[in-house]
């Protein structure tokens, strides 16, 4: 674990915002994540949101003590980073992105690398307003992309699980990449078993070591570790998981109820 | 798997000597059960106690170059959610299932190794050496010889039939006789050793402690020698079949454990090292270690250099 | 050298916080000198008593993956070899210069504390901390409160101007107790850590101890979260200056000694690793580090971590 | 530290023998050493003496207890090796190999790689008697080489460095390379200083860390550990060691008188 500055900030609305610090491994892939230090406050996992130019970059949306804090930071602070961490997205041609929420967060730099891969892909991403929405002219500048929200602020109003299955028919598109609320994603695997489509979802349990041996993050089936084994599932590991939808692990290791 | 590994360990037989340590890995029965898959004779679940703990803030464990710092504060979801995952292990798989317990009262010992004892885990190990929440319970038990003798009796009355193992700290005026106090009241086996120090980290770009709770135990590569002294003195001194833990990653390491008078040898930061496969490797590399030497067994090679 | 690094210690100013640990290198005038001449502030010499002392038979030193391993047993050519050294030394150097005395008695100790100040060392670091001569001398004074309090005060009293320093190790009920014991019988500075455990390596392929001795003393890499810690602890609750030794061989890793609110930090197996001109690159490192942060002066960063 | 097994042993005389490993290091230099670790009984200093064909081969001569326990050794026995430790000699064209007693060890590997590298050389070897100069047929087929004996029993009777002068002059010779008795080495480096010849010596003190920090091995003048800038010093090297045949550091630390 190494301090490092935070370089530059990003608002995209009063609760999201990013973080950017210099590029302090050679080889970041989308999906992965860092675990984050706020000296004095806490350690929390979040996903690499862009990596660009010697820069990376991480978004995070204020939910509660920690990242309230965390988008409390200012340039030239010093926050700890370890990672990358954990599985990565694969690159497929004729993919669908779909992302709620702030599963939106990796896809991002996932269009950036498919784009640069010169392969097509389209995009659908819902949130419940259009300022939950960051990187809208990334994505849309990038590959089509249709916005869905709850109270229709942007684009189509409604739930994104909604409009997948007509994307999938329309464009003949081949493959989905999947980040968001776990409802969700359960939606998304449905529609991809009956599309006969393969599919990689990346999904969050709550973690605390990040690099596989406290045990925290681990889920029921084949007992995998989302920190090492994910978060970013194919779908044959995504079928050996059991918990989908049932209340997670909390901090002591105890399901919710 | 050869037979070649078979280990007679408390009246039971372990398809292997290598067994999960404490605190990795050892919250779920199908986590456990994805180790004793890999290749572990046994796994030995996370520490519990009576009442779920969320243990420290994170940063809660902390990768150096020598090995790891943790100070994960015993965070567990409490003894009857562990009974419901042990007892599924045991359904699920053949492997051992060895449950950690600790307590913050002698009493508490002794409650929780009842409850633990209704999912029949082959062995109770006690937990009265860690360092993490020393600052909560006062010094850890391990230090202190009268504790230790108590907690033994405790435990060892509440566990019924299931055989208990003291797990020991170096932290203490005198292993070989902290050692000999369990045997006399009652341990079957000896788990040695728990995490060293604790140490520390300090971050100079914030110029902090990095670890939420400043202070972590120090376990992997760095105290393997650690560990190795500490098996070869108590089994000078001792009878009891031993847990040798500390810094193994490698089979040569086990076999030092093993020639030092370990009958088990558990594996933790490992896992960090090598990741779950080193179970199987270890378990290969041993069994040519004793082909290449027409060893039969590992009991001929057991406490070899004790001279 | 840039005068940045000068550092205030008992009342002299040495040229970089630096310090040759004692045991490494630390025989000969010649030797000590070139390590004064790499960049050191200071060089402590080898631990020496009355009598000169073989030590043990050989392998003494033992690489591992993570550190050292030593039983040198305190081999040493005697007070009177080592007076003639240090004033040699004195007569080719203006590098600080610390004498590292041990005995067999408390008495001894006085003895030969006398006898070195005729050389006029800066300082006389006192070695009540070895692990390796243990079951000559009985257990390590070091372990014992009233022995080392004892022994500081017998110090205190031979060493007349020259200031003294009790070199503590991990192994003993509580570190922080025994800082403040010492401050109380009249020490100037502590010296932290000695080497850790001992601990202890197996071949297997003679399956035997690989040290003569069997065990030896853990130092370098492995044991520096350790020596942190314990630094760190003694600060928060010692207002002498601290000697802050074990496993340094990063300016960084200097850096958080000194954080953790040490003064001088001392360095041996760190030439294992990176060789004499580890005091050189150290410098060079702090020198840039502080220049980066327009820091003038370590004052200003001593203790940032103690809150 | 790891031990291996002996894999064969050849008897030069009752005294000196070689003992033979599997090559445990891709690269070991001619005039570098091990620290050979009987188990039980000590560990100490050996210079290499080959290394051909995968196999490397130390050479000694039993003049005490630990030598006497290592001469005693047997097929299989598992011997513990650390090394390859210190400089070693670097290759010069024209030169003269002068060894005496056992200090003709380290020249044998030396004076196969010279030879491997085509390049011309000469050797100049003495002992008490003819028993104690080992690797005689090597010697003479790969050089011309000229015996001395104090008793006469091999090639010229008398002390090797009597004929140093005569040999570089017959020859034209231009460097030396040298190892043995102190006695010796002085006299080599004073025939060398006269003829303005450059040269390498290696030579031998008490050892034990073998990896230049218990300090055992250090020479007065700058200070160098023979186990770390030596065993093998150039010209410049030698030229700052000021302790030339005065009585050495014993295993206390302090000098025998
Ligand atoms: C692999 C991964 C990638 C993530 N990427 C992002 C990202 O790019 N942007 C972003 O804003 N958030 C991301 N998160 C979620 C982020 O870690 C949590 O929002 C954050 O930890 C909440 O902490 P808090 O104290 O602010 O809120 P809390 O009030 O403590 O919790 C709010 C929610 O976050 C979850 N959470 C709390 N702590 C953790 C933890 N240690 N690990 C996982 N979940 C936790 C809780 O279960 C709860 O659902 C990611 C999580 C994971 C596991
Ligand atoms: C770099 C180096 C290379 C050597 N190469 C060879 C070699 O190829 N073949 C060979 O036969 N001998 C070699 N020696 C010498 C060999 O190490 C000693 O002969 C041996 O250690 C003697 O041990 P002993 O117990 O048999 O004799 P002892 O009776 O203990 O001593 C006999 C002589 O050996 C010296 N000696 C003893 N212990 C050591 C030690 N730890 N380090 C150095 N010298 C010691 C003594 O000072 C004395 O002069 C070498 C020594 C060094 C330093
Ligand atoms: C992350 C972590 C958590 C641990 N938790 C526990 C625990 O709950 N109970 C326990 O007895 N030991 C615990 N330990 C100590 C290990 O069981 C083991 O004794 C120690 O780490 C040394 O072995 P190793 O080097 O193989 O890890 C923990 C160790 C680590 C690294
Ligand atoms: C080979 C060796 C010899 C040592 N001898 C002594 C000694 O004589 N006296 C002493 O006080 N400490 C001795 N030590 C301990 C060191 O001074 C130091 O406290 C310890 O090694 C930790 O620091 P390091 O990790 O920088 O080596 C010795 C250490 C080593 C490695
Ligand atoms: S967060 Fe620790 S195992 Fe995944
Ligand atoms: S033998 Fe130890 S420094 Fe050379």
């Amino acid at each position: 674990m190494k301090t490092f500055p935070v370089i530059d900030i990003k608002h995209h609305s009063a609760e999201i915002k990013s973080i950017y610090f210099k590029q302090i491994e050679p080889d970041i892939y989308p999906g992965q994540f860092f675990n984050v230090w706020l000296p004095g406050v806490d350690e929390k996992p979040f996903s690499i949101s862009d990596v660009f130019q010697g820069i990376m970059e991480i978004t995070v949306k204020a939910v509660g003590p920690f990242t309230r804090a965390l988008v409390a930071v200012e340039r030239g602070d010093f926050i700890g980073l370890r990672g990358p961490f954990g599985t990565h997205f694969t690159f497929h041609h004729h993919a669908l992105l779909v992302g709620g929420g702030m599963g939106i967060v990796p896809l991002r730099y996932l269009a950036r690398m498919l784009r640069q891969q010169g392969f097509h892909f389209e995009i659908l991403l819902g949130a419940r307003c259009e300022k939950e929405i960051p990187f809208q002219n990334d994505f849309s500048e990038w590959a089509p992309t249709t916005f869905v929200t709850e109270d229709g602020s942007l684009g189509y109003q409604g739930q994104v699980t909604e409009y997948i299955h007509e994307k999938i028919r329309e464009s003949k598109l081949s493959f989905i990449y999947s980040a968001g609320p776990e409802a969700m994603l359960i939606r998304v695997m449905e529609e991809a078993k009956k599309a006969g489509l393969n599919y990689e979802i990346s999904f969050e349990r709550y973690m605390k070591c990040g690099i596989g041996i406290c045990g925290q993050c681990v889920v029921n089936g084949s007992g995998i570790r989302l920190c090492k084994e994910g978060p970013v599932l194919s779908r044959n590991m995504a079928e050996t998981v059991t918990e989908w939808g049932i209340p997670h692990r909390d901090a002591t290791g105890k399901r919710k109820v | 798997m050869s037979d070649l590994l078979e280990t007679l360990f408390l009246s039971k037989i372990y398809q292997s000597p290598l067994v999960l340590a404490s605190g990795v890995l050892g919250l779920t029965a199908d986590s456990m059960r994805r180790v004793l898959e890999a290749g572990a004779g046994a796994v030995t679940t996370k520490s519990f106690g009576l009442e779920p703990r969320k243990g420290h803030a994170c940063p809660v464990i902390l990768p150096y170059h020598s090995g790891l710092l943790n100070a994960v504060g015993l965070s567990n979801p409490g003894v009857d959610e562990m009974v419901k995952e042990i007892k599924k292990l045991h359904q699920e798989s053949k492997g051992g299932i060895f449950a950690s317990v600790f307590g913050k009262t002698p009493e508490d010992f002794g409650e929780v190794t009842k409850k633990a004892c209704e999912a029949t885990p082959d062995l109770i190990e006690v937990n009265v050496s860690c360092p993490n929440v020393a600052s909560e319970f006062g010094a850890p038990f391990g230090a202190d010889e009268f504790s230790v003798a108590n907690i033994t009796r405790i435990v060892k009355k509440a566990a019924g039939d299931v055989p208990i193992s003291i797990k020991l700290t170096i932290h203490c005026p005198s292993i070989e006789k902290m050692a000999r106090v369990c045997e006399e009241n009652g341990a079957d086996a000896l788990t040695a050793i728990n995490t060293v120090g604790p140490g520390m980290l300090i971050d100079t770009g914030v110029m902090k402690p990095i670890l939420a709770n400043k202070v972590g135990g120090v376990s992997g590569p760095a105290i393997f020698p650690l560990a190795l002294k500490a098996v070869w003195e108590i089994c000078a001194n001792s009878s009891l079949p031993i847990i040798a833990t500390g810094g193994v990653r490698t089979a040569d390491e086990a076999l030092q454990m093993i020639m030092a008078g370990a009958t088990m040898v558990s594996i933790g930061s490992g896992i960090y090292y090598k990741d779950i496969e080193i179970f199987t490797h270890i378990n290969q590399d041993l069994t040519a270690w004793m082909e290449a030497r027409h060893i039969h067994s590992l009991e001929t090679i057991r406490g070899a250099a004790l001279e």
